[in-house]
């Protein structure tokens, strides 16, 4: 099994056969996951319809490559599994996956909440919502700026 | 020198160009003094100089203060929003 | 979609229609799960060839339904999900999934490693293990009471 | 007073026993007693006596001061190793 994936693309995943690729080797105990959906779907009148994801081709790649280094600098890891899709998606469609195997359980999740911090506020996607009042570009929060923060103290 | 630009999101859509390649005049070898440069355009390009548009040198976030070489590949875009 | 799910049982799960199950209302914008996996395989004498599950039948549901309520107790949660496997286990196998959904990421993954902290101190299972040397019960980790420790605090 | 009375893991490979019913005589109302009561039948029942030996009454983990009364079932197991 390949250490490490990284793909950007339109097509779902199936959440399964990620978490098997990172368990099958049988060294790792623990597999923390996370997945992103699209919320939507209320009875609001600026309720978002679909959403568009829009990326930088290459920084991408480098930005997520790069998160993996600094999360293997920290923890001991297995394998890191990391999907991003693109392009326009509907409400509970799946948007990101990301999947981290380690012996422990606690490096598995502290690493998979961290890639998920950096890829959040450091990799070059943005996201447009349709809403039957038209479409607007979804701001930056905060709040992620500040989980960011919490892995740089 | 030549430089590679592009325009990313609703920066993108507010310039109206997804990127360009541009000649610039002796003097333009910053992140800072190329978003001046390209201000001067007019008042579309004034969405450049909000402070929250991040750029990127060789797809590498930078500051403003970083060198702009001849064939490098600069890029402008609000925060970002994935995941 | 129920909102909870507590399940012992000998028949592995699929993660992929677990997290499927969290994800699928739409309202949940993130799931964070973990599964556990038996570790072995190794060429040491003492390398696990196989893994025995007991438990305390009753007194592990209401364990794990309690630690839930904690859970929401603390955090707004969507779905939360938890199969625990009992009975033999080979090297490779899934032991333990916990899915939590939650509108946003950070709430869903402390909630998932809380209900994994309690669940490894509190759930009244208990392991042993089969080596070419013989089978000898797992021993609890103080590591674990350390990581209980982190949400009693 | 009656108990049901249950044995788990380890402890339960020690004793030989998964569990029994027990009629208490009066005096023996709390776990440590019960524990206690227990210790007398000889030497393989100092394993009910280990520190790390826990006791749930009716499911639920409790001290060893922990009241017993007709008709509760009482567990002993030691630290739990699931997950």
């Amino acid at each position: 099994m390949e250490l490490e994936s990284i793909s950007i693309r339109h097509a779902d995943f199936d959440v399964g056969a990620e978490v098997e690729a990172l368990s099958g080797a049988g060294t790792a105990g623990a597999v923390a996951s996370f997945v992103g959906v699209v919320r939507g779907g209320g009875e609001q009148r600026d309720a978002v319809l679909a959403m568009t994801l829009e990326h930088y081709p290459g920084m991408t790649e480098r930005a997520l490559a790069d998160i993996v280094v600094r999360a293997r600098q920290r923890w001991a890891l297995g394998g890191v599994r990391i999907i991003h899709r693109i392009g326009k998606l509907l409400p509970g469609e799946r948007i990101v996956f990301v999947g981290v195997a380690g012996r422990h359980r606690h490096e598995a999740f502290a690493a998979c909440e961290f890639i998920m911090d950096y890829l959040k506020t450091q990799a070059p996607f943005w996201k447009k919502e349709e809403t039957a009042e038209g479409a607007r570009w979804v701001d930056a929060r905060d709040s992620d700026d500040a989980a960011l923060a919490r892995w740089q103290g | 020198m030549g430089v590679r630009i592009l325009y990313f999101a609703s920066l993108r859509e507010a310039l109206g160009s997804e990127g360009e390649q541009l000649e610039l005049p002796a003097g333009v070898a910053s992140v800072a003094a190329l978003r001046t440069h390209l201000l001067v355009r007019g008042d579309a390009w004034l969405a450049l100089s909000a402070p929250r548009i991040r750029a990127a040198v060789n797809q590498v976030l930078v500051a403003d203060s970083a060198t702009v070489t001849d064939g490098d590949e600069v890029a402008f875009f609000p925060p970002v929003t994935g995941g």
